[in-house]
């Protein structure tokens, strides 16, 4: 087997020092009554050939979002990746190197941490970030749980706008440690939703994403000034990390902690993973923070280097008593990340968010020309929300029978919720052409 | 060209000297030192070519971010080299052996990459109508079909981002079958062995629940008498790693699992050692409720770094009910996404709830698919036994020169104490560190607790008998160095890495965690 | 895992030990050696899994192959920690400044490579019908039309397989167009200055011409005079490089032009150093007759550690009939490929006949294709400008602290001679050596043969003021030690590199050019 | 532009530092009849999303070898080559260095050019081979040059069955300086060439390939002595070079050169390039070889290690004295196919031979199964001829109308000459599957 190095001769070698008449004999130890002989029941090997072959087959049979008009967002973004990007994160140096545990050889993987880490600190407008988690959504959900460790409370407050997986995810890991958790209604963009009033005195923490699942943009100020007052924290949300070119940062409105999904920069959609979680908070909470920290030090000889550190904050040294349970984290997608926000720099990151913005405008306008649609949102970036004159699930269905992804049916992650029917959530990316836009128009037209 | 460089002038050796200076640029030769994207600004520079908007007319209320946000401008070539030559600075499986126990360095076929990276896969969205994505569901119920056949269990959940991730998952599952018996409340307690990886109690206590520690025996597994006297009717679960982190098999397992069930406990199995047996032994045959698999370990996805990994959980009987949105089902009508508790209600099924956004991670998923294939039963089966005889080949040819605290055979992995160092002065840190300098990442250290200054060292079957008996004898060759009284080769090590070693009790007592205009440059550059 | 690496047990840097020492494995950290494939034969492995035919009925006559061939075998993970290991011996672009004079070392976009690689170019058989390669036509067309825009030429033959190979082909289809007018045998003689690069006399030998070399100004051009004294019935054309080898535009180059047409020959330029105008200055416009374009300097298409290039020539009216064969034409019914003299004849055009098999540099011809079109017009005019730029900045920077034996300002590159290392005992060689242990690959050298020592920096567009800062003070720093006394800094140099100063000398008198069993391993391993 | 790290003040900056008012001064030397102000006729800039979207759709326009039933060689082959070979050959070391001049910091090329050297020699059986020349037809006319300095005779003879391109860059160089060459009429598998009968005292070398353009393999021997008898060089043509996995090479035969095709390992068809010239002969010729060559030497240390050698027969060095004017070759593409080879190893590099060859015998049935059609060859490796019972162009036009790439019609190479119009040429390799025959098989009945 190719990949497979020792012959059978060396196997008889190997035996012969080790002492052992058969391979069996090294599994001695195995119960009986659970060795197997014969192989399980599955295909035997394959060459490359046919296995490329095989998954081409399968990857055939989903309709990949650059062959046709495509507007879906939701918590996942389409962007365009340099192909300098996908070149790099292969280097082999890159891709199969371990957590750099032994930084002597291992600077290169610590130094891109603390640039990513640098990087994140910057958009979201936080004092520091941590080096990855696994998405957006389990960050959320080791943010609450780091909330209530600071404020020694229990119950999180969720908005209603706040992404339905995120708030599923949040609920489950804090009813599984026992923890209540407040989510409010979904109020729909133009509704302001009073979340302040929720906030009690045993509030640990608040949970306000912006742009909303409806692409709305939100002001945090008011909230966590309100959040503050009670002693709780404001953790905000930023689904999409392209909108900070763009958009005042959480941490410029008062956000203790921001969590975000990273995918939009340097990852594709790969059908919802593997991404990259972005944490950051304020200096005073960093013995508090989840997941792995690399810092600046010095070798032997004075020079600069980088380290894992704090790590009396993680499970391997704490175990029990550890702020996370997380091991391997989004490492290689951080770089990714890093690598492509170091290709954009101050000036591409902003121009990016600006395309992306006059594109949502302008598809926005042009979708709230046609007859019975109305754009609901006031304030958003490159995603917004519109209400359809039917099902917004069977519109999206006779969209992508001709051959466009129109969006996501606002009710998809929120069922059994009747006055969502007819939402249609839409995204628009700077890899949307007028053509596009007009292709979607057009079809929306036809499916009306 | 440069064909002239020794146009009638063929060098001569000369004569060799090893003298070392320091160079202006503090690079040496093609070990070359790269400073921080924030110290190579250039303002106005840029690597992406992009058109400003026309017609911009913004629609951000009273959003708009006027500040500079202070990210760097670089040309992509500028930025290619810098990742370029930072890459220069690790070690990976691609340039040698990678011996981390408990962490299965194996080859990466860069099929999978390219498998992955099809548009079909790479660049489908995770909330297209259903119908638009048969194909990636399929991939995922078929990954799935082979990972319970050769787990011999009945279900899987495939969202877990990782192992730490499925332990979680695995033990929502468990809470959630006992509060569905009302026993929610009254079983509180976790029995994790002393030799546990950390993710075990820590994932334990994200749950609330008690840790308490199972002794080990001498050699080196469970002690299955205190394990009996701690079982009880408040105890919830085990959670035991199989092969242990010693890299033994726990030869009781299947009396365990008898006793903890009949304890009304469940016995949770953390397979991130799965790659010791699959395909010769089947953790459903020995009486396991849930066990997390490592994906980027058993199944070759790429470390990356540090991640992203996989961490499907399969279940049993028992448990299989409680597993979490979503799940894939097979129907008349193609493939089917449960992504609702509806939907999962409308099923007969209980899912405690959800793991993550979306659907786990596919990118994973289809290199995972892809090495199975390869492999096919037969080599995955071949796998378990070349990874179990490379570490019992490195086991007997070492233990004379190292030391053993136990007797073999071992499963994937050898473990050495530090006896063998007693009255060197030099410790398993500074023995490890010396392994750099002889071109080898150093083993797994410290780890487990239960031997005193471990070694652990977990070759994987895609190493070959060559590269095993250079390792081999640069051990014993370090093992002697160490005897001798050759002490400050050990502490000063390492000598000739990009860093020597680095001061991290300085990184924790003041902690520097970001770049700042004012950071000093230091050295770097 | 290996998290516990460091439980409990933070490393203290401790104290710094420069001592060099030679480990077992003869590695050095992240310094490995690596033996030769054969060295590392496994019989019976192998990197890929075939099926042994069903039904085999050989139908091979008397030739089937009986012994050994002698091939080592290998497992895919052996293969690619190999020539991972050897890669990282060498030194490149994406690693550093790479400053080979009349090489054109820019960045490579990754872009190119992507595109390279879609099916629908990589993919395709030189001989499928030609319906069902309109979009491979279409590049050539495509990239043809650029090529004759920016030098300002009516005809591109696209064959040709480097430089060297479009300077035969130009120099062909002057041959043709003299036969043609019934001069062929009259004009036997080749005018070259003596700045020349190697292939030029060598592209003229191969075509039995004599070649006369034109000596050069003071001021590094040719020597007008002498130049036109050489003129004359017999003479056949004349290869001039412009900008030239010295890196200087050649002011005369018109006056030249004309005087050659006067005489009856034709004007050969040599494009290799095409970087310093394109966009500025159409060769077409200065009377050049044939040109080659080496699309791996201008176009930036990879050197790929020395090929492959490709090296389409642009020819004037005078000599486009004789264009060899295959051609694009784009007729009503889409792109037709010209492949056989009969069509041609059809054309009215008079192809020589053929450079090579199939139809040239495809995947050559994609990159640059794609690279032209990032960069459009306007990109390609800044090019030209940048490169200038760094080149004269260089060249100001350090003309005080090297020797310039010319004035400025240069085009593409900065030529100095080793007058400044005069009485210090190091040579030009040396100096150059120096610079690896710094971290740079050297300039060329000893080209071009016109100055003493010559040393050839060739920055090219891609690098930055910060990189280009850097190397000046590295420079500057040199020059001063190779007149302070550090002598052996430079006659040992390099000191830090995979290896030090080869003998060559060894290598030509007793050559060993492919490994035999009894090879002696010695050092390597 | 992204990829020019300059900026306006950088410009200014270095300006300055020259001493020079502006750009246009640098250019100065330039005659002002031939400066340009403005931009040359041609597109404008674009980012890297709008270039990868135009070359795509040119791409799409050409009908891949993937995507149908293929069949075609005559010169290059499909063959399945493993992704390890594409990943390690873009690997920035090896993809953005140059020439390996100077040997201390590119050893990782030398290594690989003395390994590919060594496979080569293996190959084809002979003592030494260079580093690649550019393709497989101009090592052939290479070959005959250096036969010419060898004999320091002037004429070559040519097989009729030479592949015609082959002929046409022979005939191309040697007329061009000069030198005579005689070809002979392509003799069609079965009838053998009487080519002995044209060697002559003035013969500097016998071109012969084998397999031959129709696919027919020939021995060598009888022509070798021939040859040697009357002081001139028998040079052995293969275009297929995974032939010698089972064929006896030529330098079993009596050849003194041998030149080959490489791009059959490793390399991708590439419509026609890069490929990679093989080129091997006997020790006491080396001398007289053109292109590089590496050699082992030690360094001060006394380790080994590789340099380029005998210069002394280049150009750089020797000039107009050189024995070829080659500079760049195909290094990458020598890279690859060094990988490739490795990857197979002697088992896998024999097994891989079979596997075409068996494919190709069944393939020769099959379609001699269909009424009218005629196999013509006696014995061949993976490529052969048939007879249709009409011309050969027309029937793969028809076939490629309904998706079967199904061989190069003889006549294509060598147009006017009747005998072949309707004969095919037609290559199986291992990437056939017996679905691809059956449907060759099927649509080739429907055509006729
Ligand atoms: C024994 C053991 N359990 C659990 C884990 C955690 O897995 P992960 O790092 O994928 O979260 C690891 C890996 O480090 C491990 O070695
Ligand atoms: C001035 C000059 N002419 C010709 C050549 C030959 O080009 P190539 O190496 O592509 O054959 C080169 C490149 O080395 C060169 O620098």
């Amino acid at each position: 087997m190719r990949y497979l190095p020792l012959t059978q001769a060396d196997r008889r070698e190997m035996l012969g020092v080790i002492g052992a008449k058969s391979v069996d004999d090294l599994f001695r130890d195995v119960p009986e009554r659970a060795r197997r002989d014969g192989f399980v029941d599955l295909p035997r090997r394959q060459g490359e050939l046919e296995v490329e072959r095989a998954l081409t087959k399968m990857a055939a049979k989903n309709i990949s979002a650059d062959s046709v008009p495509f507007f879906i967002g939701g918590g996942a973004y389409r962007h365009h990746v340099p192909s300098v990007v996908d070149h790099l994160i292969q280097r082999s140096e890159f891709l199969t190197s371990y957590t750099p545990y032994q930084p002597e050889i291992t600077q290169g993987t610590l130094q891109y941490l603390f640039e990513f880490q640098t990087q994140v600190a910057l958009l979201t407008g936080m004092d520091v970030a941590n080096a990855s988690m696994y998405d957006g959504s389990t960050a959320c959900a080791e943010a609450v749980l780091m909330a209530h460790r600071v404020t020694k409370r229990k119950k999180a407050v969720l908005s209603g706008t706040l992404h339905p997986h995120y708030r599923a995810v949040v609920e489950n890991l804090c009813e599984a440690g026992g923890d209540p958790v407040e989510a409010l209604a979904p109020a729909l963009p133009g509704k302001t939703e009073d979340i302040i009033a929720r906030i009690a005195d045993d509030t640990s923490c608040v949970v306000v994403q912006t742009p909303t699942y409806f692409g709305e943009l939100i002001d945090l100020r008011a909230i966590a000034d309100a959040a503050h007052a009670k002693g709780a924290l404001l953790i905000a949300v930023v689904p999409e990390i392209v909108s900070l070119g763009l958009v005042t940062p959480p941490g410029e409105m008062g956000a203790d902690i921001v969590v975000g999904e990273g995918q939009s920069i340097g990852n594709g959609l790969n059908f919802g993973g593997p991404y990259v979680g972005l944490f950051a908070t304020r200096t005073k909470y960093v013995r508090q923070m989840p997941g792995r920290l690399c810092g600046q030090t010095v070798d032997a000889e004075g020079k600069r280097g980088f380290v894992l550190t704090l790590s009396t904050r993680e499970q391997h040294i704490r175990r029990e008593k550890a702020t996370s349970n997380i091991c391997t984290n989004s490492g290689l997608c951080a770089l990714a990340f890093t690598i492509h926000l170091s290709l954009l720099g101050e000036d591409g990151f902003k121009r990016l968010a600006r395309i992306n913005h006059a594109n949502a405008v302008k598809l926005g306008k042009a979708l709230s020309g046609v007859a019975g649609v109305e754009l609901l949102n006031d304030a958003f970036f490159n995603e917004f929300t519109i209400r359809l004159p039917k099902s917004a699930t069977a519109v999206v269905d006779a969209l992508a029978d001709k051959g466009v992804l129109g969006g996501l049916p606002a009710g998809r992650l929120i069922p059994g919720n009747a006055t969502l029917d007819n939402l249609l959530i839409v995204a628009s990316t700077e890899i949307n052409t007028d053509q596009d836009r007009a292709d979607f128009v057009a079809t929306l037209k036809e499916v009306l | 060209m440069s064909g002239m460089n020794n146009q009638g002038r063929p060098t001569a050796a000369g004569e060799a000297s090893s003298s070392s200076f320091e160079t202006y640029t503090g690079n040496k030769g093609l070990r070359l030192e790269e400073p921080l994207i924030f110290e190579l600004d250039n303002p106005g520079a840029t690597g992406v070519d992009l058109d400003e908007p026309e017609g911009y007319e913004p629609k951000l209320g009273a959003f708009e971010r006027k500040a500079r946000i202070g990210l760097p401008g670089m040309s992509e070539p500028d930025v290619m080299r810098h990742y370029v030559r930072l890459s220069r600075k690790n070690y990976s499986i691609d340039a040698g052996l990678y011996p981390l126990g408990s962490c299965t360095m194996k080859h990466n076929p860069r099929l999978n990459e390219k498998m992955a990276r099809l548009p079909g896969f790479a660049d489908v969205h995770p909330l297209q109508p259903q119908k638009t994505v048969q194909g990636a569901l399929e991939l995922m119920d078929t990954l799935a079909h082979w990972l319970k056949e050769l787990t011999g269990m009945p279900a899987v959940a495939m969202s877990p981002k990782a192992g730490a991730h499925g332990e979680l998952c695995g033990m929502m599952a468990i809470r959630a079958a006992l509060v569905a018996r009302g026993e929610g409340d009254k079983r509180t307690r976790i029995l994790v062995p002393e030799s546990a990886h950390g993710t075990n109690p820590a994932t334990a206590a994200l749950l609330q629940y008690k840790v308490d520690a199972i002794p080990a025996t001498a050699d080196g597994r469970v002690d299955l008498a205190a394990f009996k006297a701690k079982l009880g009717p408040d105890v919830a679960a085990i959670m035991l790693t199989n092969p242990n982190t010693c890299g033994l098999f726990e030869r009781d397992i299947i009396e365990i699992a008898d006793a903890v069930h009949a304890a009304g406990a469940y016995f949770y199995c953390d397979g991130a050692n799965f790659n010791a047996i699959v395909g010769r032994v089947r953790p459903g045959d020995l009486g396991v409720d849930a066990m997390h698999i490592n994906l980027h370990k058993t199944f070759s996805t790429p470390h990356g770094g540090g991640g992203p990994g996989a961490g499907p959980v399969v279940l049993s009987e028992a448990l299989a009910p409680f597993a979490p949105l979503p799940y894939v089902v097979h129907g008349a009508d193609g493939f089917r996404l449960v992504e609702t508790v509806g939907e999962a209600k409308a099923d007969g099924s209980h899912p405690f709830g959800r793991m993550v956004a979306f659907h786990g991670q596919m990118g994973m998923f289809v290199r995972a698919m892809a090495y199975m294939m390869s492999h096919g039963s037969d080599g995955l089966r071949q796998v378990a036994e070349d990874a179990v005889l490379n570490a019992n080949y490195v086991l007997a040819s070492l233990k004379d020169y190292l030391s053993a605290p136990f007797e073999g055979p071992c499963m994937h992995e050898a473990l050495f104490d530090d006896r063998f160092l007693k009255g060197t002065g030099v410790e398993t840190l500074d023995f490890a560190k010396a392994m750099i300098d002889e071109g080898y990442h150093p083993m797994t250290m410290y780890f487990p607790l239960v031997v005193h200054g471990a070694l652990l060292i977990e070759p994987t079957e895609t190493e070959s008998k060559h590269t095993l008996d250079q390792f081999i004898g640069t051990l014993k060759h370090l093992a002697q160095a160490a005897k001798g009284n050759d002490k400050s080769r050990f502490t000063g090590a390492p000598h000739f890495a990009p860093r020597h070693r680095l001061d991290e009790t300085l990184a924790a007592r003041n902690p520097v965690l970001r770049w700042q205009a004012e950071t000093p440059k230091q050295a770097a550059e």
